[in-house]
């Protein structure tokens, strides 16, 4: 995983501590969805209920693990206060998403490709998106599309389902070029729907992309519940109609997560061709910004999740192993607040677009077409300041 | 008379026309139980029950092609697609079959389809939530497409497009949607599809707009009415059938022409506006008949906004050049 | 089936013969296709090879069924002799799927819709349209997708798949008035790949929209085997996807065709939702009439088809069973041979198109545009016929 | 230097850049084993093997939405549609991604993507194998689209958009593949994209045309001469950007305007250029400048298709008749 390369240095290297033993069929012939079941490792009351698949990851590992959804949800309830004051622009919470989002990104290399839908937050910053262009996205500027060097992440993508195809794309190249990287691809119950995820998940079966596909499968796609959208009992058995393996696991259980997405990594990296994987969760706060849940689903039903929070599961797990505390809970609470803090002012100083700015990357070159339309703005708007 | 925004009047067309028609259903992503992103169907799944008013899977092809079988069953389907961007899922229904069932059965299984969906820029939106894709449809034999200025338009076109036995894209300017309040009346009433809006007659140009336009067009002419500059301003209303003749006798009273909208200008509507307004009223132009529209990139997303939607200032801006051009 | 209202009132009605005693569920449970199951009851000697689900057909029916199978291909090869002669244009043959096309057909009521792909010759002349009528769109005229009137069928349609989603929208509009109809679609092994195929599936197990999704899986889509299409062991298992049932079966054999067709509406009929049959046969000729498959497979795979004729093994099983003969045969030949001498003469017979013609049509009333445009063209014709 | 048709040329410009550039794949339904149904890409799939070349699933959304994937890991797709109608289910990734990739991302995700398809009637053939969709994608921000009329210009241009490193509509007049010969190098060269070509010199009017119009131009330009009637004809090549530099001088150097071409009229390319004529040539203008363009239906089928596609007779007589407009 290497994650020296993207972090402090403060972590061990856990790059091949699993790889040897895998035996990546077993996982999924074990949890076959149309069996009804469902990889659970890490329960509500952190405890370990599945030791055979608990992964082995080391004290430190799961530290920053925690961390990093701390980080995840401190900056998403930042983002969230700072759009109420009118300081950001409409932007999807992902309170409730951290397990699925951070486990599944500490699965992978990072020399490995991701696919964001909009609602993965943890992975991002896991992959080594700075908190600022995070904000500059939510800000309404094209800057939070981009990305320090080498992370290799896309943009986050709104029209539905679409992305799925762009990750077969980069799968396929991968495969094309005989290289060792994976692709994991973000999306959500809703997104099933689209024919571009029926697709995107046969195309990469036929060629053998090495596609991780995750569904965050949150319950709702804004106010249509998971129900309404396919009559499948699950959405991992939607891998049958591609003849590749799918698995339902419990996305608030980071153990779960990470163990699940490591497989399919390896499953991916070793030629054997895409994975999906469905990771029951649940969209703790509104679809975005802009919408108001109350009028689609019952509080007893927030009220029956808000055990199920994939954070506090694991601080018991922490708690329980003596690993954490109530002083250490509140210096990573602070540390993340910083980092946050420090994030959004980095946004807010970027200066406002000039004409010339919105008129750039249109093509590589400007069209005539362009510099005619750049030219008219500008002169209308000398004569504006002028006048 | 009941006072309503562009909102309130489309939910009444719709409300009007369930009631009426049994054949009306109205479907689409979150239009159900939620009411719509935009509240427009609110309450309507209450009131018509879930076989009339549903949500369905987010697929927009779904929705669009069920729209064609259900056409050819008997029924008149107003399907809603949530935001302008997220109409070309639905693109190949649209070309291949909504346009074509009509002509390819030599009128045996017309499309009596209505596809709406809320249009345009300058609410600060998400990327593909600012897209005006009117050209792209005007270009498509056997669509019809419109989209109304105001709330009494508004109620008056949809009524007449779930009517039409022809499909009919339903483009509801989002940035005007509560932004004017007019006296609505409730209950049926039509305003024909093909025919422009003149708003204003007696001028120096004629200035042709449509949909939020309109309204940034008219904040214009009280900047240039205090220049003595007086403009015919015509709401063409509907794109397809577009109404030719409306332009035309305005042109060839101003002599000047300035089409405007904020959808790219390469390949837009306001070049068939002049294409026609050349052909049919060459002899009366005086200076070029000029455009005022988008640029030819996608709108930027909301930090730079302002300078991609333009406002009355560049408006007037421009209705001066074209007076003032000379050979 | 009331077959009586649409043929020459010869046959019985066998509309509730075997009705009562369907028991749909276990079909489709018999012949899961995770487990490799296939439906085949008639096999290439003629032989009834699976008793239990042997339909019960009385003689008629079946006599029936064979003369509508020999019609399709004798008006088949026709159409392809007169396409080489340049009196039609490219048309897509039908040889070697008579079978799908004729006892898919056979299994539904007169008022059930059709919705077709373009390569079920078969299935639309026993849903009652004229053999002129598909020669007229062999001809590429418009008028050869204009039906008698209540002929619940849609014409051929060219995109891919996208007739499905038609076939679930005229489903929902049945559910919706509460009608008891069924809605048959078909669709190719290529047309699984698309979007929209996913799409319809998953609206119509939603809704419960009553559609048999029936795909001729003729092993080809143009150039492409089956096994590049889609990496799934069988079509039949991507029902899965949607929570519905998936049957495959074989494609050449009448009986299996009817049976899975008949429970197939059953099931749908008694508001339990969408059915996915795979239907397993060989498309023996070319693609298209532009088509030469020798390009991409070998003569040794079509000669093995051969022996699975699907008319052939009818006629064995009829002669078995002192049905049929050699003199019977002839006559069915002729029969056939004369019909579609008919029927192509009728369709050469309609007049060309006028200007007035091609503008008719493209809406209820001509735009002004359209008015306009028809006046140039007139205009330039009278000035073109008096210069 | 060898002759060819436009099928051999385009097929020589694929087969010059595969061998020029490991980063360029070939791929899209029948392509590979079978050539293309049109036999464009013969033989490439067994020079250049199958990870190259190859063919996809019936699937024409992830013909296009796999090669933004690709092209952001640094390859440089080539990508078939089998026909003109065929390009609608790809249309959202287009719209969404392939246009706007590298605007989204300030300029860190290019796309150097060319989507080739065959396109255009006159063929005789199904319904949906006749569309001429240029329009839709001229309005689109972030693409180029480009149409050859001769094999030398489709190699030269073909060359050019699969070197560019931004997205370029490749549109194949799928009526010309084999009517014209012409000797065509072998090897590299190009054709910049944006460069109109004036065919002839000198003449009393300016006629507009592009892909398999242009020769229908030629034919009646032989009639015209009979008349003493002189055409400047230019082949506008590519569509976006359009020349209108090299279409504008044209008109003020013969004061007419004709452009023709086969898709509908309605908001079709003719609008928009002469748009632009009458925004820059207008007082140069002796006459309403006019188009020629496919009636406001779908193509229809063969059986009437020689009453929608238009020849050389009527382009004769609409030139006479913008020659012969009085006021
Ligand atoms: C093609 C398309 N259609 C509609 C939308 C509007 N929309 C945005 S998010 C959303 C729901 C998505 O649900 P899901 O896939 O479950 O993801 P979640 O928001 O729950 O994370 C919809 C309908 C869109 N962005 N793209
Ligand atoms: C959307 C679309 N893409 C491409 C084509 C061109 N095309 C026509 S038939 C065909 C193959 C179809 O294969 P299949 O679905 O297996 O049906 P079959 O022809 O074998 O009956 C293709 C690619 C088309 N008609 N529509
Ligand atoms: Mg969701
Ligand atoms: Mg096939």
């Amino acid at each position: 995983m290497s994650r020296a390369q993207v972090s402090e240095g403060t972590l061990i290297d856990y790059r091949h501590e699993d790889r040897a033993g895998i035996d990546v069929a077993s996982l999924f012939e074990a949890f076959d969805p149309l069996r009804g079941a469902k990889l659970s490792i890490l329960d509500e009351s952190g405890a370990i209920v599945d030791k055979q698949w608990m992964p082995d990851l080391g004290p430190e590992a799961i530290l920053e693990a925690y961390r990093a959804m701390v980080l995840a949800r401190v900056a998403d309830t930042k983002a969230v206060s700072l759009q109420r004051q009118g300081r950001l622009y409409t932007l999807p919470p992902n309170l409730g998403q951290e397990a699925a989002a951070v486990g599944s990104a500490m699965a992978l290399e990072k020399t490995d490709w991701m696919v964001p839908a909009y609602r993965e937050l943890g992975a991002w910053l896991w992959k080594g998106v700075p908190l600022k262009v995070v904000y500059l996205w939510y800000a309404g500027s094209e800057y939070g599309n981009v990305f320090p060097p080498d992370t290799r992440i896309l943009p986050i993508c709104v029209p539905i389902s679409t992305q799925l195809l762009h990750a077969a794309g980069i799968g396929h190249a991968i495969a094309y070029r005989g290289g060792s990287d994976v692709v994991i691809s973000y999306f959500g119950d809703g997104g099933t729907s689209e024919g571009d995820f029926h697709e995107a998940l046969n195309w990469s079966a036929v060629f053998n992309c090495p596609v991780i596909f995750f569904c965050n499968n949150n319950q709702y796609a804004i106010s249509c519940p998971r129900r309404d959208q396919t009559r499948s009992e699950t959405i991992a058995q939607k891998a049958i109609a591609y003849g590749i393996p799918g698995i339902q696991i419990d996305g608030n259980d980071l153990f779960a997560v990470y163990r699940a997405t490591r497989e399919a990594a390896h499953h991916a990296r070793s030629g054997r061709g895409p994975v999906l994987i469905e990771a029951e969760t649940y969209r703790m706060g509104a679809h975005t910004t802009s919408d108001d849940p109350g009028r689609y689903r019952e509080k007893a039903e927030e009220e029956a999740w808000k055990g199920r929070d994939p954070l506090l599961r694991v601080r018991r797990y922490l708690e329980a192993a003596g690993l954490w505390n109530e002083s250490l809970e509140s210096a990573a609470l602070e540390d993340a607040g910083r980092k946050a803090d420090q994030g959004s002012r980095e946004a807010e100083a970027l200066p406002p677009n000039d004409a010339d700015e919105i008129f750039r990357h249109a093509f590589a070159e400007l069209t005539p077409e362009l510099q005619a339309q750049k030219n008219a703005l500008k002169t209308f708007l000398k004569w504006k300041e002028s006048s | 008379m009941p006072v309503m925004t562009m909102v309130q009047a489309i939910n009444s067309a719709l409300d009007s026309k369930l009631a009426d028609d049994e054949r009306v259903l109205c479907y689409g992503e979150d239009l159900g139980v939620e009411g719509g992103v935009f509240r427009v169907t609110e309450n309507l799944q209450s009131k018509y029950g879930r076989r009339r008013v549903f949500d369905t899977p987010l697929a927009e092809s779904s929705v669009v092609g069920t729209a064609v079988g259900m056409a050819i069953a008997g029924l008149r389907p107003v399907v809603e697609i949530q935001f302008d961007g997220f109409v070309h899922p639905a693109f190949n229904q649209i070309v291949s079959h909504v346009s074509r069932f009509r002509y390819r059965t030599r009128g045996r299984m017309p499309m009596p389809i209505v596809i709406r969906f809320p249009s345009g820029g300058g609410v600060r939106a998400l990327e593909l939530h600012s897209d005006s894709p009117e050209a792209l449809f005007g270009h498509i034999p056997g669509l019809k497409v419109v989209m109304p200025s105001t709330p009494y338009d508004a109620k008056g076109l949809l009524i007449s497009a779930i009517e039409d036995d022809d499909p009919v894209i339903f483009m509801e300017p989002k940035r005007i949607y509560r932004a004017i309040k007019q006296e609505v009346p409730e209950g049926l009433y039509r305003i024909p599809i093909g025919k422009a809006r003149l708003l204003s007659e007696g001028g120096n140009i004629t200035v042709v707009a449509y949909g939020a336009i309109v309204r940034i067009v008219q904040q214009a002419m009280i900047e240039l009415k205090k220049e003595s500059i007086a403009v015919e301003l015509i709401d063409a209303r509907s794109l397809y059938p577009l109404d030719t003749a409306t332009i035309v006798a305005s042109v060839k009273r101003t002599g000047h022409l300035l089409v405007v909208h904020e959808a790219p200008e390469s390949y837009g509507a306001a070049a068939e506006i002049i294409a026609r307004v050349t052909q049919e009223a060459f002899y009366y132009l005086e200076a070029p008949p000029a455009r005022l529209a988008g640029h030819d990139t996608p709108p930027p997303l909301p930090k730079s906004e302002d300078l991609y939607f333009f406002g009355p200032e560049r408006v007037a801006y421009e209705v001066k050049r074209v007076l003032a051009a000379r050979p």
